[in-house]
């Protein structure tokens, strides 16, 4: 039995106040392949960079790592002898690939250091030429160009292959990924996790793949290890683990995380420890949904040129929104000083409707123009032509003291939980905030109303931001979005930045309320498993225009336009994964 | 439902400065002690003449000796430290309400308007404080007032150059949009939102001017420019000394009318005390 | 190991200091060692000339540069205040006082070679009255003509017998020029002194180098810098360090006592032309009446505001002649001694028991100091003085000196025999007395004897009615390297004559 | 590239008009008449009204701007009221010196600030990080005029190594002009030595937080490596705006180690100037003096779009 490429035993970090990892120990045989799954705060990403020997100068790591059976103790191991080992035997790839380039540095050249620095390749010529093989490998298009480029000129996807390259150019016996994908959309997540199989097959190197989703280790890993609050708590083959998990915590985290499996409500099954919510009662929908017309399924906007336009989930009467021919269009900065500078198309002539009380979901990757759509539709942004309306209100040009009625009938809930609470104001003043000409008292009372509809106690008033968890914050952003009894309301990936466990209370939260305050939804995201749960309809958008659109059942069971099956493919998802994990 | 398990403080703490906050603010205490005593209380008048006690070296009867006019100058360095204060703080106001709002509209109104107060911000940049200073000091006289409004004319720009790079950055943030979306206007967010999360960056610029203004009246005390005697200033206070601070002792025998070099460098340290109020806050 | 390897950035640290101290230690010394003797000198002055054109431009910087040394009259004052020849051998007077002739010496030349003869008297004589914009034109008034009888004979006819005349022809007024250096006066200079001009940087150096046919005696330095400073203390510390040579006139008083008790260097006292005068706005409504302004003359203790200003240097006077003038009066010193009753007393008689007044004051060193001691003084018998700086020249010219809206202020009248001039009724003093100008005008017409007795009679009475207070004589202090002969001690004239300065 | 160029010259040239009207008007207030001043003690009214309108000041102040900004273009600051000299070589002399007098010392600054403030930086944590970054304090709080004041103590008159003061022109005498320099230069960089060694520390700190310093160290390369091939240069940018501001204060800043040494630079005849009213010459020193400015700004911005790739696309 050779020895293991890494073999970590008794692991302890602490910080100068509390002990964060407790103990870990697990080895990765040589070509080994192992997930690593936690929600965030659980320590995976403190295990992978003490391995590294990456820990901050705070934060004191005890026990022992050692690699490929050798003897000496990586984490005592003295700076020199630790560079040696780095980006050598033992490579790693971060999470978030915008930052984690050099941005005033050409590509090539870093990537070439790696090399130079290691000594693996004798001379500064032959590390750039090896540099572009690597672009080459991890599928870059235009290679030579690629190495040209600084930073700021490539996409996060090609980024993160940068990266992936640079980590694999010495052959490194082990590859650490903390997180590789969660900041990439759908499309190029599929495409990096299949050239990290790829490419650590090929060298036989073993790979530790740390994230928080557990569809992507089905995918990438053969064995999986579940962490919670700083210990390993379940470690098995990953069919054996999804199919049986042992211990409690896998099973929730797993059951969370299929969005598939839902009650008789269609709500789903959160941990049990949830508090129940205030007396669900069954709500029937009095008003029956406004018919809605066909066509409303197109693989694309205008059959004949020059033609009438498609105008998607079209209602006859009167639709909550109605938008036509919308095109909004920008001067990108630069160009010559006389020639007009060039035009970007964020969105081109979309035609749609929805009804009042419909959930529709706005899918699509990043730059396909469903934030600018999400942005006009609240009227925080002005369409360059087109007409639409919301709430009977006509948007085009309409200046903020006609708005003044029409901004408290539509609320946005926003996906960036720190980002989207004021951190210097309190939880009473920012979901007061929307509200308008109302006395203290009513006020009050209406702000503890709201607090307790989304499942907080009144004694979260007077606290700020900063003392809450994601899921909690989001749901303050939420009760913002409904004391004014909104009739529309927008969800801008809403659920996007959550942990699994999280993401399903918040869901089950706003289904909840959607019925109750009899709601429209336009849920906007890039997650297709969460719109599928959500949305009764789904609209699929790219590059400013919606390619197909339709109730989501039949759009994800029958996609017609290629660029919807690409998507649905990419997206790697639970059920069929049981028989698939075998050894 | 989770318990509201408290988040991880967002506030770096301190470690590595805690010697030297703990030193600069014992020193700014030192100073404002000194400000407030001296309101109504020093050993001897820093403003009369007593032409019997010129030049005493330090003793008993006077703490560091006298100055020139027979002024006690421990008295002086007292009544010093208030000129010192208000110099630097009405500075620093003023710097303040010139700058930060100029700042803030700058860094909400990105592209012509933005451009055009920025260039509005490179003509007042290149009128250094000294510059107004000097200018002032001929139109309206020397004094403490024109040193003050010069200094804090001078200083605006770092202020609103501070205050725009720190709105750029909280427009782009989702709850500016939030407010955006629910009807509230420029001057809502501007106060509400935008002031409130760069007041961290201001305070820090507002320390740094703060012990910057005090050394720029101790050089304009030089010129001639900044307070008029007979109220006693730190930077006058120096500029007396001089001539004798710089018979060191071996050059010249030390004869009874002098004080010592070490007492007429004291003043000197409280210009270093002045400089320590800025280095505490801006080293957090 | 964690940091960077601290050895490489300390070593980066020390190599600097080492490079920069290894540049200093090149120490050059100053005082060349070798054989022949240093025939060069280095004088620190304070007031930078403008340029080098005193027809035109006031201030007595130029004149303490150029007078003697560039320019020459037919005679000057020698360090005493006495009048001797120089261009002229000799001179001799009508018996009714209106005609001087005088004998020129011969061979001599301009520093440009071309002669100087009695027509470039002429010349430059009659050029002052309608040419000359500073520097007191008006002291060649009573010149009715001036002939030139032959190349080396001049005879100047006066309109009216003046005493004073004469004087002032030992000043900028009375020195020769060259036609062909008019042109540019400013910046090349032409006379017959014994120096010429080699370079001039305002506010840095003006060099003087020997003249090569120079017609009277060479000076014993052949070339001299004068090095202008704006801060006295850079002034006293680049005597210290050897830089200079000498400092005359310092304005520090208190370093005085060090350089007296320092070998290496000689302190030089003497009697300057500058009154330090608290001077009383006479038309005011505070002063119009003489008892208020006895009250004043006699709440100021004179002797305490010298102590403070100077350090006790200096001479107390009672009016504004200084000794070297030969109608000095010492009396008058001690006219009006320190008696605070008297002056309370006086001002209850003259019924202003508490009396407000605008005490403006230029914001020189002196001035600064000394009005903070006559305010304290002037508090005691009830007299608030509210002191307001006023930028010099700018400001003060304006407020005080032109539009004489002031009670008190506090200047240094620096110009030789400046006295008659004071009761003059535009004066700023605002002592608008026409017995007095009479008693100076007869004066100035009668024989040299009565000359005296009648200046002596007019100062007497603008002290006796406290036309001003005339504190005390700002001393006239230079300090020198210990080598150094022959220092003028004295300022008699605007000039610092190089010629009898040797080591 | 050439268009960013092109329009921050435009932008750069209405800037310097608006300042010189800026620079017009603040000193067409200034009290106290040059006529009478040029003239002296004894001149009467009518020599001083003369003088006056000989000088130019009873035009309307829009004429006078006009016919100043015309000659100022042609290189004719005019002449001074005192001197009556051009003006124009006065001011190169004065800002020639003061320039290298700035330069120098900036120069000095940057040797001590830039390894002190990595030292500060890195041994944040360690004690001795602590008492660098207090002499650094200290180095801040000292006042210029006292700094140079010590040096002239020590080496000038003690110890007689160096001149006290006073400037020669590298022209004349390479040697006395380095000796002259050093002193001063010493005092001004001391001062802006610990003040830059504060914000190059802060730099390397805020650079040593970024995620790609992270990946350099994953690479292999040891702390100091990392930090001098990648963190330095991004460092750099915020350190070389802390600099141009720096500069442009010290221009006039210098004035006070001028007048500790008594070197005729910008600042101090600027202040001579303004005592005697010679307007012209303020003028023409204020406008230079702005222009210089914002030069150096300009020549800064440049630099930024060279350094940093980013801002090279933008405008």
């Amino acid at each position: 039995m050779t020895a293991p490429a890494l073999s970590v035993t008794d692991l302890r970090v602490s910080s100068p106040f509390m002990e964060l990892l407790h103990g870990l120990s697990f080895d990765i045989a040589v070509g080994e392949r192992v997930g690593l799954i936690g929600e965030s705060g659980s320590g995976k990403s403190l295990a992978a960079t003490s391995v590294m020997g990456l820990l901050p100068d705070t934060l004191t790591a005890t026990g022992s790592v050692r690699l490929n059976g050798g003897d000496a103790n990586l984490l005592t191991a003295d700076e020199r002898r630790l560079n040696q080992v780095r980006g050598n035997t033992m490579a790693m790839v971060f999470q978030e690939p915008m930052t984690a380039l050099n941005p005033l540095m050409r590509v090539g050249a870093q990537v070439a250091e790696i090399m130079t620095v290691h000594r693996t390749q004798n001379g500064r010529r032959q590390a750039q030429d090896r540099a572009i093989e690597l672009l080459a490998q991890v599928r870059l298009p235009d290679p030579a160009q690629a190495a040209l480029a600084f930073p700021h000129q490539l996409s996060g996807g090609q980024r993160q292959r940068v990266l992936l390259a640079m980590a694999m150019a010495n052959d490194p016996q082990l590859l650490l990924c903390d997180e590789p994908t969660t900041a990439l959309d759908v499309t190029a997540q599929a495409e990096v996790l299949g050239l990290i199989g790829g490419l650590v097959a090929d060298r036989g190197s073993s790979l530790l793949l740390i994230t928080h989703d557990i569809a992507v280790v089905a995918q990438v890993c053969r064995r999986v290890l579940v962490m919670h609050r700083g210990t390993i708590v379940e470690d098995g083959p990953v069919g054996r683990v999804l199919a049986a998990p042992k211990h409690p915590y896998t099973k929730n985290l797993i059951a969370a995380a299929d969005l598939s499996v839902v009650d008789d409500r269609g709500r789903l099954r959160t941990p049990p420890a949830a508090r129940t919510l205030i007396a669900p009662s069954r709500i029937e929908a009095d008003a029956a949904p406004a018919a809605i017309l066909p066509p409303y399924r197109a693989a694309h906007q205008r059959l004949a040129p020059g033609g009438p336009p498609i105008v998607f989930n079209e209602v006859s009467g009167e639709p909550a929104i109605r938008v036509r021919e919308l095109s909004r269009q920008y001067r990108r900065p630069g160009g010559r000083l006389f020639a007009p500078k060039p035009i970007v198309h964020g969105l081109r002539d979309l035609s749609f409707d929805v009804a009042a009380g419909q959930r529709l979901g706005i899918v699509g990757e990043s730059g396909s123009g469903k934030s600018t759509l999400m942005r006009i539709l609240c009227a925080l942004d002005q369409p360059s032509s087109g007409t639409v309306d919301v709430l009977g209100q006509q948007l085009g040009g309409a200046s903020e003291r006609q708005l003044r009625e029409f901004r408290r009938e539509v609320q946005i809930v926003f996906q960036d939980p720190m980002g989207s609470l004021d951190p210097r104001m309190k939880v009473r003043d920012i979901v007061a905030e929307p509200l308008q000409h109302v006395g203290r008292a009513e006020m009050r009372a209406r702000v503890e109303a709201q607090l307790a509809a989304v499942g907080l106690d009144a004694d979260v008033m007077d606290r700020h931001p900063h003392q809450f968890s994601g899921g909690q914050r989001q749901r303050i952003s939420i009760a913002r979005a409904l004391i004014t009894r909104p009739r529309l309301l927008v969800a801008d990936e809403a659920v996007s930045a959550l942990d699994v466990s999280v993401r399903a209370q918040v869901l089950n939260l706003l289904a909840e309320l959607v019925d109750q305050y009899r709601l429209t939804l336009v849920f906007v995201s890039h997650d297709l498993g969460v719109v599928r749960h959500l949305c009764d309809t789904v609209a699929v958008i790219s590059d400013g225009r919606i390619v197909e659109c339709g109730p989501t059942g039949d759009v994800y069971d029958r996609p017609l336009h290629p660029y919807t099956r690409k998507l649905i493919s990419a997206t790697p998802s639970m059920p069929d994964l049981a028989p698939r994990s075998a050894p | 439902m989770t318990a509201i398990r408290p988040a991880k403080s967002a506030r770096r703490t301190v470690r590595g400065g805690d010697a030297t906050l703990r030193a600069g603010l014992a020193l700014i205490g030192l100073v404002v002690l000194a400000a407030v005593v001296s309101l109504w209380w020093t050993p001897f008048d820093p403003e009369g003449i007593f032409s019997d006690s010129i030049l005493l070296p330090p003793g008993s009867e006077h703490l560091l000796g006298t100055d020139s006019f027979g002024r006690d100058v421990f008295s002086s360095l007292l009544r010093g430290a208030q000129i010192s204060l208000l110099v630097g703080t009405v500075a620093v106001s003023i710097a303040a309400v010139l700058g930060v709002p100029f700042g803030i509209v700058a860094g909400m109104n990105p592209g012509r308007l933005d451009q055009f107060m920025m260039r509005g911000n490179d003509v007042s940049l290149a009128f250094p404080a000294l510059l107004l200073a000097i200018i002032f000091g001929a139109i309206y006289g020397a004094g403490t007032v024109t040193a003050m409004v010069a200094l804090g004319i001078g200083t605006a720009p770092a202020f609103a150059l501070i205050a725009r790079s720190g709105t750029r950055q909280i427009m782009s943030c989702e709850y500016v949009l939030a407010a955006r979306a629910s009807g509230k206007n420029g001057l809502f967010i501007g106060v509400r939102h935008v002031l409130p999360n760069i007041s961290g960056m201001l305070i820090v610029q507002a320390s740094v001017s703060f012990g910057i203004a005090v050394l720029a009246e101790a050089a304009l005390s030089y010129l001639g420019l900044g307070t008029p005697p007979p109220t006693p200033s730190w930077g006058r206070m120096l500029q007396d000394r001089m001539p004798r601070a710089t018979c060191s002792s071996n050059r010249c025998s030390l004869s009874g009318r002098e004080s010592p070099l070490p007492s007429r460098c004291w003043a000197s340290t409280c210009s270093v005390t002045a400089c320590a109020i800025d280095s505490t806050l801006a080293c957090r | 190991m964690r940091a960077p390897t601290r050895r490489t950035i300390l070593a980066s640290i020390t190599a600097t200091l080492i490079a920069s101290l290894a540049l200093v230690g090149c120490s050059t010394g100053t005082a060349s060692t070798d054989g022949e003797p240093d025939t060069t000198l280095t004088v620190g002055l304070l007031a930078t000339p403008g340029n080098l054109d005193y027809t035109t431009t006031a201030g007595a910087a130029i004149p303490q540069a150029l007078l003697y040394n560039v320019y020459e009259g037919l005679v000057k004052l020698d360090n005493d205040g006495t009048i001797i020849s120089l261009l002229a051998k000799s001179w001799t007077v009508s018996d009714d006082g209106l005609v001087y002739d005088f004998v020129l010496n011969e061979g001599v030349t301009f520093s440009d070679g071309s002669p100087f003869t009695a027509d470039s008297v002429k010349f430059s004589l009659e050029r002052v009255k309608d040419n000359w914009t500073a520097n007191g034109p008006a002291y060649l008034d009573p010149i009715a003509s001036i002939e030139a009888i032959t190349d080396t004979d001049a005879r100047i006819t006066l309109s009216i017998p003046s005493n004073g005349w004469l004087f002032n022809m030992t000043g900028p007024v009375g020195t020769m020029f060259t036609e062909a250096g008019i042109a540019d006066l400013a910046t090349a200079p032409v006379g017959t002194g014994p120096y010429t001009v080699r370079s001039f940087k305002t506010g840095d150096s003006l060099v003087l180098a020997a003249s090569a046919n120079y017609w009277g005696e060479a000076p014993y330095l052949t070339d001299v810098t004068l090095r202008y400073f704006t801060d006295a203390t850079a002034q006293t510390n680049a005597l210290l360090s050897g830089d200079i040579n000498l400092i005359s006139g310092i304005s520090q008083f208190q370093l005085v006592d060090q350089f007296k008790s320092n070998s290496d260097y000689q302190v030089l006292e003497g009697a300057s032309t500058g009154e330090v005068t608290l001077s009383i706005n006479n038309a005011s409504d505070a002063f119009s009446d003489v008892r208020v302004r006895q009250a004043v003359m006699y709440a100021i203790d004179r002797q305490a505001v010298m102590d403070t200003v100077s350090s006790g240097y200096g001479l107390l006077i009672g009016s504004m002649v200084p000794p070297t003038d030969p109608w000095y009066d010492a009396e008058l010193a001690d006219l009006y001694p320190y008696d605070p009753a008297q002056a309370t007393d006086l001002l209850a008689a003259a019924g202003m028991s508490d009396l407000t007044v605008a005490f403006k004051i230029p914001n020189l060193p002196y001035a600064v100091a000394g009005a903070q001691v006559v305010k304290a003084q002037l508090a005691e018998v009830g007299i608030n003085a509210e002191v307001t700086a006023l930028e010099f020249p700018a400001v003060w010219l304006d407020e005080v000196f032109a539009d004489h809206d002031y009670d008190l202020s506090l200047i240094m009248h620096s110009e030789p025999r400046d006295v008659s001039v004071f009761a003059a009724p535009t004066y700023y003093a605002g002592y608008d007395s026409p017995a007095v100008m009479a008693k100076f005008a007869a004066a100035d017409a009668a024989d040299p004897a009565a000359y005296v007795a009648l200046m002596k009679e007019a100062t007497r009475t603008m002290a006796e009615e406290a036309s001003a207070n005339w504190l005390y004589l700002q001393p006239a202090i230079s300090l020198a390297d210990a080598d150094l002969l022959g220092v003028p001690k004295n300022t008699p004239s605007l000039a610092l004559d190089l010629s009898t300065i040797a080591r | 590239m050439v268009l960013v160029i092109l329009r921050r010259i435009v932008v750069f040239a209405t800037t310097v008009v608006v300042a010189s009207i800026v620079t017009f008007l603040l000193l067409a207030i200034l009290p106290g008449n040059a006529a009478r001043i040029a003239l002296g003690v004894q001149a009467t009214e009518a020599d001083v009204a003369a003088q006056a309108t000989a000088m130019g000041l009873d035009r309307p102040p829009i004429v006078r701007y006009l016919d100043w900004i015309g000659h100022v273009l042609v290189g004719d600051f005019g002449t001074s009221t005192v001197s009556r000299q051009p003006i124009g070589p006065d001011i190169a002399d004065a800002l020639g010196i003061t320039v290298i007098l700035v330069l120098t010392s900036v120069v000095l600054a940057l040797l001590f600030a830039i390894p002190f403030g990595i030292l500060t930086a890195v041994r944040q944590r360690g004690p001795d990080g602590a008492i660098l970054s207090g002499i650094s304090q200290i180095g801040v709080a000292v006042p210029g005029f006292l700094a140079g004041l010590l040096l002239v103590t020590l080496f000038a008159v003690t110890l007689r190594w160096l001149p006290a003061g006073g400037w020669v022109d590298p022209a004349d005498d390479f040697g006395g002009f380095i000796e002259h320099l050093i002193l001063p230069a010493i005092a001004l960089g001391s001062v802006q030595g610990a003040v830059l060694s504060r914000y190059v520390r802060s730099a390397v700190l805020d650079v040593m937080r970024d995620d790609f310093m992270r990946t350099a160290r994953a690479k292999g390369l040891g702390t100091a490596r990392a930090l001098f091939r990648h963190g330095l240069r991004n460092a750099a940018v915020p350190v070389m705006t802390v600099l141009d501001l720096q500069i442009a204060t010290l221009l006039i800043g210098a004035v006070v180690i001028e007048r500790v040494f008594s070197i005729p630079g910008l600042g101090s005849l600027l202040l001579d100037k303004v005592a005697l009213r010679d307007l012209p010459a303020v003028q023409g020193i204020v406008l230079v003096l702005v222009v210089f400015v914002l030069v150096l700004n300009f020549l800064v911005d440049l630099a930024f779009t060279v350094i940093d790739p980013r801002l090279r696309s933008a405008s």
